[in-house]
């Protein structure tokens, strides 16, 4: 139904896209893998219109086509959900949601109580609980996901393009989407699914493609394939995640923390009384369910809601006080943070610029050698996919920039890591590489807080597990306790 | 001076500002003559701002000019850059405006904005018979003939204890600042019966608000500058006075002199005084 | 959106209240009939240029040239009504209505703003320079054009435009009105006015979404472009003369008002009637300043720390909220 | 980073080049070296105020008050080395001599771009409005300060600071000189530099990195402040005498030569090696115009055209690499 023949993509100093053979299956979901920087968003945005100035061909029902701009493969019946999103911060659910398609009533006006209504229709149905006047800029990162998603649902398409839908999802919601993508399949639409999460590929797709090094691999059916086989296929190599043998946890307390309550003033606290300590060398796992107030936990440990919060808190057996987050990079913290784009990097300045950032005091003098030298050091150690350390953010996939966020917080040589989804949309290897980090760096003393949302990892990885819900913690799990099923019933809110 | 004969001489036109009109007045005329006498020139604009008049000078010396045809933004602020034109050998005349200086200029060509406002201070009290209530619109904060007018004026006014001055506010020589600020005015004093005016466009602004406001009959306007519309306006009987100045003779009597001076003239009188008329109902028919 | 803009507009209301309090408690001309249709009557020609401005800088843009073009298009609608058009080549004199050298200037107007937006989309321009460009350009034809003298007495029917009274109000403000209506609706019921916020909000989403981000653009600037000349034959008819510097510094004023009727400069945010509420201030406290016959000197002073003020009062609100 | 501002830094330089040898063939009096000192001395004072505000308009802000803020320092300064400062109430008066007037003035300066830079962090006011206040705020004093007179005869010392040669180099063209070395180190050689470039990039990423946004501000706002002081003091002494409207509409050209340097107004992009050459762009334009003997009129269209060009044709040659 929807293919391309010989497709190339030359970025300056990348080929993005090699001469890549592809057929979609039409009325099938297409799993479309590769590691971080394979090429696959780049070969879903020719397919979408957005990027111009490939060589080779696309066609659509056997057609050879061209799409000038987004507007004419969007009229060729193709829909895409970007996996850095193209939401509007200043313009409400409903606004978002038909930009373009506008409803207008017979005065040529819009038709805004029309409107509002299929809002209210496409909300319900991806399950986002806000009013269609709600600005998306104040939505989360899930529920905006989940906007894109009812913009794909509302639009019609026959073939609908979904780069990294679930990378922000929690698990019901992903259960959602699947249920969706189920009913989209049964009017006969084509879907192409990117995800770097395998079993929820296994779930939902009949067919898979592989791409590496913008090359197309393997393609086949699902069912005759395994994991270690698409995984051999991406990297050229088996990849198992090994879960953490041995515990590296000291009797030295890094953190101690008392009486942490955020937005006391109001009637209903975002965090309430939380407490709990870790110890150096040790791996603290943050588990809940969407909002349950993980990222405002970690975000108020650095000291980035110092106005509303109350908090005592004792680093390294010391009392101190953290008003901003140079306090916390003062005292030897880091945090990755859950938002690349909004807060995470600098994305029009370079690698080495943005590895620097943390590391800096106002009135030092720069040590362009010394930067370059750490930068390059990280972008080999991290394997970080780029031409070089000169390259500018915005224009590495996304995967890779969570590598250079690592990259520029292990810079400032942490004791305390405090860590917010860091494997979102990376790929299977490069999340291997980050568990061998934590393991390597939580070896060597550091003590990493673990906020995640994928059970496996967690598991796998951590060596007590705080549960959260509602911005309490509401248990807390070791040894033979710390099991997925324990996890994702101390998660839920005791009515 | 030390040109080499071969090319003509080059005659540099600066005026303060080509943003009023009377001045592209001045500096046109100024430019006209100077041709007419066979010379070439070239207007500068100091767009009210010593600086910019420095860089012209700068400029101009550099580029070869013989003589400055000089209206200056400041009686202070330009007497460096006349100075600078000195030490180059270029003869510099000052039109309209004074430079605090008796010895920088080559002669100053001068239209005498303080005792053209006595006069009109005097027609004023005249016209409204040395009682009531007044307004004054002043030019442009920092300009030195906003100062010079409204001291000329005032030193007359002043002495009548009748005539109470109700508000004073600029109006930056622009005659829609002018209108607003009249509008406002009049709502604030009900009762005036007099607006001076630091020039004629400011008063015809001015006007142009009192006759919307239907007051036309009440308040009495005065301007200065003697621009063609207000002679008009004093001829209908709508405007009452106004001083005349005369650009073009100030900018004839400059252009002769440069011309002079390259015919090996070299003394000039410092002062040339070139007198404001009052131009009012009865004088109006002349001009 | 809608719930906050609603709530940005009774923010910079507060402000606008609080100085309203002040003057008429401190001045009893103030609130009178008769001046405050004068406030409203000054106001009209910032209004204009302010809101077709507005849209320019909801699209993350900025239009300079709003002064400039109002002094050009003032003076042509001035020297078409006065001396007409001539054609020396052809033999040929057109004379020009009231209505048709309004619309001549309106024409002018609008293509020096769409020329804006070409300059702008075409060479990808920074608005600032393209505008800024155009403002000393229009300057430099309005005084080619006038000479730089006034174009003066221009008829009874024209002045009208700007002195006649129409049903108990000033014929500006009734100018104005219809304009805000007429902008109001562009920007909160039709889709121009969705595409206009969401190219200032991401522009490169908007890209993607297959939003017709040139064509918005030329039509913004355009706009602005036909504002500023209807503000130039306001300006023109209230004085009965065109001035060729009429309009210096007048994008300053205007884009004063929109910043404190808080829209962003960086795009997005902010609505008309933001605009209105920071246009009246600025009018407001000029009116007041005069009023109290506040010395020229200390009116800078007291106007600038009074807009600092207005819009920190705003802030603080926006906070409690 | 590095890479691409020289990248940029090239480009301007072919629109300034084109420009310089179009000059240099139709005018054989451009390229002397008398008259290129002339626009050397005669851009410093804009260059002083466009590589302050640089610097903030990296951070995304703006400052308008730097015309305003070199009146009233030039007016300051001019006062402590005429008059002194008398304290009548406890009957003492200090002299100044031409440095301790010069420093005050800076000090001036700079306490009211910090001040800015204050207003802008406490409140979270835009930095549009914080400086547009500044402006008039400033304009005021000035105006009370001087009550509309300029303050002249300075003395011969203070009138060197303009006028002297050093070294066969104006003094302004060293002091600017040694300025510029002075911000091209901030901001390719300190951590402040790259704070700078951090916060008008992502300030919320900046925020998270542990930059001091509020004391950065802070600094950029003062040195700012400090620069159009340092500008208002040559100002002042190449006249020999301070006019209360000094630095009036100063703020549009350093802003033009800014954006036409190629720096963003939305921050986190440019340099001050742009903002040079857009500065020396306007500058020999000016001289280019006058050396021409182009008419004042023709003079503004000109010149609007010819930033665009020089605009345009950069951004060709951007796309062409
Ligand atoms: N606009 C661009 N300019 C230059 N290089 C680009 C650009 N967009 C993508 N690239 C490069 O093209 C390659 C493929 O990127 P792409 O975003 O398609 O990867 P991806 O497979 O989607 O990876 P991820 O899983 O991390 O999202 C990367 O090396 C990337 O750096
Ligand atoms: N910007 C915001 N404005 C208002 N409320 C917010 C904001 N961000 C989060 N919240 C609220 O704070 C609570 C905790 O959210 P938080 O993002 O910390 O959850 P989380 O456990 O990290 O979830 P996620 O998996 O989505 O990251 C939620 O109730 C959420 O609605
Ligand atoms: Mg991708
Ligand atoms: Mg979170």
């Amino acid at each position: 139904m929807l293919a391309v023949h010989n497709l190339t993509m030359e970025f300056p100093g990348v080929k993005a896209l090699d001469a890549v053979n592809l057929s979609f299956q039409a009325g099938k979901v297409n799993a479309l893998l590769g590691e971080n920087g394979a090429g696959k968003s780049t070969l879903l945005k020719i397919l979408s219109g957005v990027n111009q100035g490939y060589q080779g061909e696309i066609r659509l029902l056997d057609q050879v086509i061209t799409f000038a701009d987004t507007k004419a493969s969007q009229a060729a019946g193709i829909a895409i959900i970007h996996q850095e999103l193209n939401l509007f911060p200043n313009l409400s659910i409903c606004e978002n949601l038909f930009l373009g398609k506008e409803l207008t009533n017979s005065w040529g006006l819009l038709d805004r109580a029309a409107m509002d209504r299929i809002c209210v229709e496409l909300l319900a149905e991806v399950g986002v609980n806000a009013s269609p006047a709600t600005l998306v800029g104040e939505l989360k990162l899930s529920e905006q996901q989940l906007v894109e998603i009812a913009k794909a649902l509302h639009s019609q398409a026959s073939v609908i393009l979904m780069d990294e839908p679930t990378s922000a999802l929690s698990d019901q919601e992903i259960d959602r989407l699947h249920a969706l993508i189920r009913r989209w399949q049964a009017e006969g639409k084509t879907i192409v699914y990117i995800s770097h999460k395998m079993e929820e590929l296994f779930r939902i797709s009949e067919y898979f493609h592989v791409l590496r090094d913008g090359k197309s691999i393997a393609a086949g059916e699902m069912k005759d394939t395994s994991e270690e086989a698409l995984i051999a296929f991406m990297v050229g190599r088996n990849v198992i995640i090994e879960p953490k043998a041995e515990s590296f946890a000291r009797e030295a307390l890094a953190i101690e923390v008392k009486a942490l309550t955020l937005g006391a003033s109001d009637a209903k606290p975002r965090l309430h009384n939380i407490q709990f300590k870790a110890h150096q060398g040790e791996i603290l796992g943050l588990y809940g369910l969407m909002g349950a107030g993980r990222t405002e936990l970690l975000e108020t440990l650095f000291g980035m809601h110092a106005s509303e919060a109350s908090m005592d808190i004792q680093i390294h057996g010391k009392p101190c006080s953290i008003q901003c987050p140079a306090d916390a990079i003062g005292h030897q913290i880091a945090f990755v943070t859950e938002d690349r784009k909004k807060d995470g990097l600098v994305m029009d300045q370079d690698l080495a610029f943005n590895i620097s950032l943390p590391s800096l005091h106002l009135g030092d003098w720069l040590q362009a050698d010394k930067d370059a030298e750490l930068a390059e050091k990280y972008r080999q150690d991290l394997r970080i996919k780029s031409a070089s350390i000169e390259q500018l953010c915005g224009k590495l996939s996304g995967g890779n920039q969570q590598k250079v966020i690592l990259a520029k917080w292990l810079a400032t040589k942490p004791t305390i890591l405090l860590l917010d989804e860091p494997t979102r949309g990376i790929d299977i290897q490069a999340k291997d590489e980050i568990y061998q980090l934590m393991k390597q760096i939580a070896a060597e003393g550091t003590c990493i807080l673990f906020a995640s949302s994928e059970i496996p990892e967690i598991v796998a990885l951590a060596d007590r597990v705080l549960v959260m819900c509602q911005g309490q913690i509401q248990a807390e799990l070791t040894g033979s306790h710390l099991n997925a099923s324990n996890l994702l019933k101390e998660a839920l809110p005791i009515l | 001076s030390s040109k080499e004969s071969t090319e003509k001489p080059k005659i540099a036109v600066v005026i303060s500002t080509l943003n009023n009109p009377w001045f592209v007045v001045l500096g046109e005329s100024a430019v006209q003559q100077a041709e007419k006498l066979g010379y070439e020139a070239k207007l500068f604009d100091s767009q009210n701002n010593p600086a910019v008049e420095s860089d012209h000078f700068e400029n101009l010396i550099s580029s070869g000019f013989d003589a400055i045809l000089f209206n200056p933004t400041d009686a202070d602020g330009s007497i460096a850059n006349i100075l600078k034109a000195k030490e180059a050998g270029i003869p510099v005349f000052c039109m309209d405006r004074e430079v605090n200086s008796n010895d920088a200029a080559t002669s100053q060509i001068l239209s005498d904005n303080y005792t053209g406002c006595v006069a009109i201070g005097v027609e004023f009290v005249k016209q409204l018979h040395g009682k009531g209530n007044y307004v004054e619109i002043l030019g442009l904060a920092g300009d030195n003939n906003t100062y010079a007018r409204s001291n000329g004026f005032h030193t007359v006014v002043d002495k009548f204890k009748g005539l109470k001055l109700l508000g004073q506010q600029n109006g930056d020589f622009d005659r829609n600042k002018a209108m607003e600020v009249m509008e406002s005015m009049m709502q604030a004093n009900p009762s005036i019966q007099g607006v001076f005016c630091g020039n004629d466009a400011m008063a015809l602004g001015a006007f142009q608000a009192i006759q919307s406001a239907g007051k036309s009959e009440q308040i009495k306007v005065f301007g200065f500058d003697g621009a063609d519309e207000v002679v008009q306006k004093i001829k209908e009987g709508k405007i009452v006075a106004t001083g005349m100045q005369y650009p073009k003779v100030m900018a004839k009597t400059a252009a002769t002199f440069a011309v002079e001076f390259f015919k090996g003239r070299k003394s000039f009188p410092q002062h040339i005084p070139v007198g404001v008329n009052l131009v009012n109902a009865k004088t109006a028919k002349h001009f | 959106m809608i719930s906050n803009s609603l709530l940005k507009k009774s923010q910079s209301l507060i402000a606008l209240f609080l100085l309203m309090v002040v003057l008429s408690v401190v001045s009893d001309k103030f609130l009178t009939t008769g001046n405050l249709w004068n406030v409203l009557r000054q106001i009209s020609v910032n209004l204009c240029l302010s809101i077709g401005m507005t849209l320019v800088i909801l699209t993350a843009g900025i239009d300079l040239s709003v002064g400039a073009i109002l002094g050009l298009s003032g003076a042509i609608c001035a020297g078409l009504l006065k001396f007409g058009l001539a054609f020396p080549a052809l033999d040929l004199w057109v004379g020009f209505t009231v209505l048709g050298a309004t619309l001549a200037a309106i024409l002018v107007g609008t293509s020096l703003g769409f020329f804006n937006g070409w300059v702008i989309t075409r060479f990808s321009v920074p608005p600032f320079v393209a505008t800024l460009s155009m403002l000393t350009i229009a300057r430099g034809l309005s005084f080619l054009y006038t000479q730089g003298q006034p174009i003066s007495d221009l008829g009874t029917d024209f002045e009208q435009i700007g002195a006649a009274w129409l049903l108990g109000v000033p014929v500006p403000v009734w100018i104005s009105a219809c304009l805000i209506l007429v902008f109001v609706v562009i920007t909160n019921r039709t889709s121009l006015g969705r595409f206009i916020y969401a190219i200032g909000g991401n522009e490169k989403a908007a890209l993607v979404s297959g939003i017709p981000i040139k064509q918005v653009k030329w039509l913004v600037y355009a706009l602005s472009g036909a504002m500023a000349a209807i503000g130039g034959v306001l300006v023109t008819s209230r004085l009965n003369s065109a001035q060729p510097n009429a309009g210096m510094n007048y994008e300053l004023d205007s884009i004063a008002a929109i910043v404190i009727g808080g829209t962003s400069l960086s795009g997005g945010q902010g609505s008309i009637k933001g605009t209105i509420i920071g246009a009246i201030l600025i009018g407001v406290l000029n009116n007041g300043l005069v009023l109290l016959n506040v010395s020229p000197f200390w009116q800078q002073v007291v106007k600038g720390l009074v807009i600092l003020l207005a819009v920190i009062v705003d802030k603080m609100n926006q906070k409690s909220n």
